[in-house]
């Protein structure tokens, strides 16, 4: 099953074409790499995934379903989730809030229950926050939920963040550059988490990231992006090797030192 | 019908003119401020009412020893946008700059400041002029020299020697700034702290002292406005801004606003558009709907332009950073 | 003394610690680069230096004298000039205003025309779009305008943040030579690149800098030969 | 500490037993504040909350200063927020502020009850725009148009207006008001929706703006819809505006040994109506502010495009915020109608609106006891301490022009507020927790 299918996604602002006729595909349960030098519109390009920006030209399906033109919210509600390459967390909300507003879609409280806080309404918000409480469980955060979001450490934060996105049950997850101003060891629990992740939730995956070792380890499949266009996809193993690749991404000079 | 509206559409054209050049010179300040701090700058309707009051003021103290009432209008002139430059630079250094030097990110701040400062300014007038007249609504001097007319095309268009005068100095005005804007080191930094202020700290550009310029060339224009409106429609009080500003903000947005001719042009057709529905619409509607929905006309076209071209007529779409 | 030098600088972004502590010195005539990962924060330490944010402890001195407390157009005026990440130049001026706008601080109309005319020698395009407006101009002449804006200020030191983002290869090249040639016409430059090798390549010496701090530092031509930088930012491994 | 706070409010009880009026209030107040921030243990701050009340209830009854309603209003709003207060305490105290000493206060005095249910009436509405900007994030400028909308509502069908251009029976009874209040809630929502749809769409600052035209606009409808068709009677404004009768509530009085009189059993009636508005808005906005759609709504006003990628959708949320908001407005303003029995333009001009705005900024965007401390302290000082300074000139310096009459100049005190607690302390007096996380980074 194809849990994303791009089709010649372009995106132009003014002279300049940002995503340039993009096709991909990713499967479900795959975790997928979008990797290319600063500027190449990796961001612009889950921008349009997301719907921030709708596509001058070409499609996109998820799970098969057309999601051209939706607007965010809508894909969001289709379970695509995302983070966001500048953490965009509710700083001024605690953790536990955060996670709430993660779970918007799925608490069923119509407004005049919430007006009067109904029983509906109580059970609906109890049983919502005993879920999110099990995510933050799950995610290592369960001691921070009463403080404020943006009191918390970098690293912390970034994962607030995947875990807000969780909350919306996606069954896609968009990750930009999740582990940028990581250290090595936080990059690999990182690793570990993302692919746990795959392995108990059965979410697709799809990263932009700059790290190479961890692209490189975690990813079944890459695209590479630059200029706007797509100028490879394939195993780990094929991006590394392929000239163009190496050329576009790790400079002309580094052509002959790559292993 | 048809021939009572075209017999006197000349006369509609030029009255809205008029109108016109005082919306252009008054939405050129909101303009300006708004292109360097993306501040919806409130105060400006106060700053172009002082700049009334002080035209009735010189008028009223200065008419029986300037003989020439053309030199008393280049007094008035010179002393409105003055005074009224200076209060907007005194109004950018103590409510707007203690707050970007606190660096609020939240936008409501600014804006809620400029609505304060709006009604101070209001009161304040109010209470100099009450301690100085015991009265705040004030007529402008008539003084002959100004008060000459003569008719064009036979008879078509009936011209008083105030509007016309009103038009030569806000042309020249607006000659003149979008000069100084386009063609001086000054105007290259305005227009450079308005696209990136950072950036243009890194070029050596102190961005409070061009902020504090911009304010004072957008006050003085609305200084200015200011006395030719007294000039032109003769009754002024503390709150003669709010509508007159409402306005030029909407001819700001009109013209895309941060957007220097959008703002001229904004206000060009602004004036017309009022000044049309002002006078048709009674003719149009027998009576039954007055003068005074002009101003409702006035903030439908604001709604209509926001949503069907949120950038004005001449302005650009900015991509939003994600 | 050092032509620039930090000591011991910390700055924050809210409550974000982005240096934790960051000293480097740069010396008079040589091209030194700051490699690291995205978000390690090599742009903050530029924007430090240049007065952008403000380090809330340490000190960076400018030809031995502290210019932390100073705003960004007084440090410009010392003669720090500072290529921004993502160029940043101004949209709507023309590349010649944008030129001017650089030489915002010389009052000699002919020094300006003078640097002007070694700009549009050092690029020839920017001679061909003086007229056009900065935002129509393609990304790799988008970089030799922001180049071109700093040279005009004269600056004694060039901080450069990431200069080849985004840019084909052959451009990558191009901006590089130049780099070079101003550094062998005697300007010193402070690099900010993540492309570690090429970056290496042309540098003197090199720190690298992981989250908010310098992890190692050295030779560039060391750096380059260490395994660990290897591993980490040549994306071997 | 505790020996301190007790000799202080003590003292003060002496002083409002001696010297009741303006200057032992103010010593009230000080004690208050100091009793307020002082460590005491919940117990003495109880006592000590009690031993206030009654002095201030005192001061009220003798004296009439208004100071004191500001000094009952404060050890509610005490109440309301210091830590570790027994719940019971917290309760009956506050029960015996609004249902003994104010109405005490007010048999003796009259203006107090008038008082109160102005502040009533306006702490209902900054409850309601609190909504809008509190939580949303929304700057309406345009607020008291909503106002307007729920007084004609009632104004035009509970007065003979509505002859004018319908047939029946008019003025309806005053009992039909009551049911006009479920349809003010629906005219001013409708009306939110049809201002709303448009001016949503846009940034905040363009929807400042656009509320503060279509503000303006409902009020030259209000101004000039006497012609073609006499809607509004224009300028005049309607009166007399029918109120419900309240034989019963009088009986049911006279049956708890309150007998009252013509002054003031409707004074009393409305003053416990806008008490019960007031409950039903505070819990409504304590129960939306903990619901998904508080939530929703703080986190399009923290990040529209983070909120829009949790499936928040941006204009039927907004949307919600805007038509709550109108409609608290509007249920306030049938009841503003029927209490003043006259409606006029002059009422709801922009003057209103940023007066409600003003209420909300002092008293700290988003917290429920700030605005109410917001009404209360804005109205007392419109009314009664700007009056007070006008006698207090004209007395003092008959020589000053009457246009220097300070009364006149509330525009300059409403816009000092706003400046100056945007410049000093822009989470307002009693911040909201949310709020003051959100002003604090730098």
């Amino acid at each position: 099953m194809k849990a994303l299918e791009v089709q010649g996604a372009t995106k132009r602002f003014g002279g300049l074409v940002a995503v340039n006729n993009v096709s991909l595909t990713v499967n479900q349960g795959e975790i997928f790499s979008v990797i290319g030098p600063n500027g190449a519109g990796k961001t612009t390009f889950f921008n349009l995934l997301t719907g921030i920006y709708a596509p001058d030209e070409g499609r996109i399906f998820l799970f098969g379903k057309d999601i051209t033109g939706f607007p965010p919210d809508r894909v969001a509600k289709e379970g695509v989730g995302r983070t966001f390459q500048n953490i965009r967390l509710f700083g001024a909300m605690t953790v536990l809030e955060n996670l709430l507003v993660g779970m918007h879609v799925h608490i069923r409280v119509p407004y005049f229950h919430a007006l009067f806080r109904t029983p509906l309404a109580q059970r609906e918000e109890r049983r919502a926050k005993e879920e999110a409480e099990r995510l933050l469980a799950y995610v290592g955060l369960l001691h921070r939920k009463d403080e404020l979001a943006k009191n918390l450490p970098y690293g912390e934060q970034r994962k607030l963040e995947i875990a807000r996105a969780l909350a919306l049950k996606p069954r896609l997850l968009l990750l930009d550059e999740p582990a940028a101003g990581m250290n090595p060891k936080e990059t690999e629990e990182l690793q570990a988490f993302i692919q746990r992740l795959r392995a108990e939730l059965g979410i697709t995956v799809v990263l932009i990231e700059h790290d190479m070792r961890l692209v490189m380890r975690i990813s079944d499949r890459i695209a590479v992006l630059e200029y706007g266009s797509k100028i490879a996809e394939g195993t780990p193993e094929e991006v590394r090797k392929n000239p163009r690749v190496i050329e576009a991404y790790l400079g002309k000079g580094a052509a002959g030192g790559a292993a | 019908m048809l021939e009572q509206i075209l017999s006197i559409l000349p006369q509609v054209i030029f009255d809205g003119l008029v109108l016109g050049f005082v919306y252009a010179m008054v939405a050129l300040g909101y303009t300006m401020v708004y292109g360097v701090l993306e501040l919806i700058n409130f105060a400006h309707s106060e700053i172009f009412m002082i700049g009334a009051v002080v035209g009735v003021e010189v008028f009223r103290y200065l008419a029986p020893q300037v003989p020439n009432g053309f030199l008393l209008l280049l007094i008035a002139l010179l002393l409105g946008g003055a005074i009224a430059g200076a209060t907007a630079i005194l109004v950018e250094r103590f409510a707007y700059r203690p707050l970007r030097k606190r660096g609020t990110t939240n936008r409501l701040v600014p804006l809620i400041t400029a609505i304060g400062v709006s009604f101070i300014l209001q009161d304040l007038v109010r209470l100099i002029e009450g301690l100085w007249h015991n009265e705040f609504f004030l007529r402008m001097r008539t003084v002959e020299d100004l008060e000459g007319s003569f008719d064009l095309f036979g008879g078509a268009i009936f011209v008083q020697t105030k509007s016309l005068v009103l038009i030569l100095v806000s042309m020249a005005m607006l000659v003149g700034l979008t000069y100084l804007v386009n063609r001086t080191k000054l105007g290259v930094a305005i227009r450079a702290v308005a696209q990136d202020l950072q950036t243009a700290s890194l070029m050596g550009i102190d961005p409070d002292r061009i902020i504090s310029r911009t304010f004072l060339i957008g006050g003085s224009l609305g200084g200015v406005a200011g006395v030719l409106f007294a000039l032109q429609y003769t009754t002024v009080n503390p709150y003669v801004g709010f509508l007159p500003g409402v306005k030029a903000f909407t001819a700001a947005v009109l013209g895309g606003i941060g957007n220097i001719p959008g703002a001229m042009l904004g206000g060009l057709v602004l004036g017309q558009l009022e000044n049309f529905f002002g006078t048709y619409l009674p003719i149009l509607t027998n009576g039954n709907f007055g003068t005074e929905y002009k101003d409702v006309v006035a903030f439908l076209i604001l709604i209509l332009i926001l949503l069907l071209r949120p950038q004005g007529l001449l302005g650009q779409v900015v991509k939003e950073k994600v | 003394m050092s032509l620039l030098e930090l000591k011991d600088v910390h700055t924050y972004y809210g409550h974000i610690h982005a240096l934790k502590g960051v000293s480097l010195r740069v010396e008079e005539g040589e091209i030194v680069t700051l490699i690291g990962s995205n978000g390690a924060g090599k742009s903050t330490t530029l924007r430090t230096i240049s007065g952008l944010v403000r380090p809330r402890q340490g000190e960076v001195l400018f030809q031995g004298k502290p210019i932390h407390r100073l705003p960004a157009h007084q440090i410009v005026a010392l003669g720090v000039g500072h290529v921004p990440e993502g160029r940043r130049i101004f949209p709507r001026l023309t590349v010649e205003e944008n030129l001017e706008i650089g030489a915002y601080l010389e009052k000699d109309r002919k020094v300006v025309q003078a640097r002007k005319e070694e700009v549009y020698a050092l690029f020839p395009r920017l001679y061909e779009r003086r007229q056009q407006k900065g935002g129509t101009l393609s990304g790799g002449e988008q970089q030799m305008l922001a180049i071109g804006r700093a040279l005009m200020q004269n600056p004694r030191i060039l901080l450069m943040d990431e200069p080849s983002m985004g840019l084909a290869p052959v451009l990558v090249d191009f901006i590089f030579e130049i780099i070079q040639r101003l550094n062998r016409e005697g300007r010193t430059i402070l690099l900010v690149e993540q492309n570690a090798r090429l970056a290496l390549q042309i540098a003197h010496r090199g720190y690298v800098l992981a989250t908010g701090e310098i992890t190692l530092y050295g030779l560039a031509r060391e750096l380059a030969e260490n395994p660990e930088v290897q591993k980490a930012y040549l994306g071997e491994g | 500490m505790s020996a301190l706070a007790f000799a202080l409010n003590l003292g003060y009880l002496a002083l409002a037993f001696l010297a009741p009026g303006a200057l032992s209030n103010l010593f009230g107040l000080g004690a208050l504040l100091y009793t307020a921030f002082a460590r005491l243990s919940p117990n003495a701050r109880a006592l000590n909350l009690a031993l206030l009340t009654l002095a201030f209830t005192l001061n009220l009854q003798r004296s009439g200063n208004t100071l004191g309603l500001i000094g009952l209003v404060g050890i509610l709003v005490a109440l309301t927020t210091l830590p570790k207060i027994p719940t019971w305490v917290r309760a009956l105290l506050g029960l015996a502020i609004l249902l003994l000493s104010v109405p005490i206060a007010g048999f003796a005095n009259t203006f107090i009850f008038e008082l109160g249910i102005q502040i009533g009436i306006y702490a209902a509405m900054a409850l309601g725009l609190n909504v809008v900007v509190g939580m949303a994030g929304l700057l309406d400028l345009g607020y008291a148009a909503f106002f307007a909308v729920g007084a004609y509502t009632w104004a035009i069908f509970g007065s003979e207006q509505a002859k004018n251009f319908l047939q029946g029976n008019f003025p309806l009874p005053g009992e039909y008001m009551y049911l006009f209040m479920g349809i003010a809630i629906v005219t001013t929502a409708i009306t939110g929706l049809l201002i709303g749809l448009p001016a949503l769409r846009l940034r905040g600052d363009y929807l400042a703006i656009v509320t503060l035209g279509l503000g303006e606009v409902v009020r030259i409808l209000a101004n000039n819809l006497d012609h073609p068709i006499n809607i509004t009677n224009g300028p005049q404004g309607i009166t007399p505006v029918q109120r419900p009768p309240i034989d019963g509530f009088r009986n049911l009085m006279a049956h708890l040994g309150v007998p009252l009189d013509r002054t003031t059993d409707y004074q009393l009636f409305f003053y416990l109506l806008v008490l019960l508005m007031i409950g039903l808005v505070v819990l409504v906005n304590v129960n939306l502010a903990n619901s998904r759609f508080g939530r929703a709504w703080v986190a399009i006003r923290e990040d529209e495009i983070a909120a829009r990628s949790m499936g928040i959708p941006l204009l039927p949320t907004k949307l919600l915020a805007f038509m709550t908001g109108a409609a608290f407005s509007g249920v306030m303003g049938v009841i503003f109608a029927a209490q003043r029995t006259f409606v006029s333009p002059e009422s709801f001009t922009l003057l209103a609106s940023i007066t409600i705005l003003g209420m909300v900024i002092l008293g700290g965007m988003g917290s429920i006891p700030g605005a109410i401390l917001g009404a209360a302290a804005l109205t007392i000082l419109n009314l009664d301490i700007l009056k007070t300074f006008s006698e207090f000139v004209r007395t003092s310096f008959p020589q000053l022009p009457s246009q220097v009459d300070p009364a006149k100049y509330e525009r300059l005190v409403f816009g000092l507020v706003l400046v100056l607690m945007m410049i000093f302390r822009p989470e307002g007096l009693i911040p909201e927790r949310r709020h003051r996380a959100e002003m604090e980074e730098a």
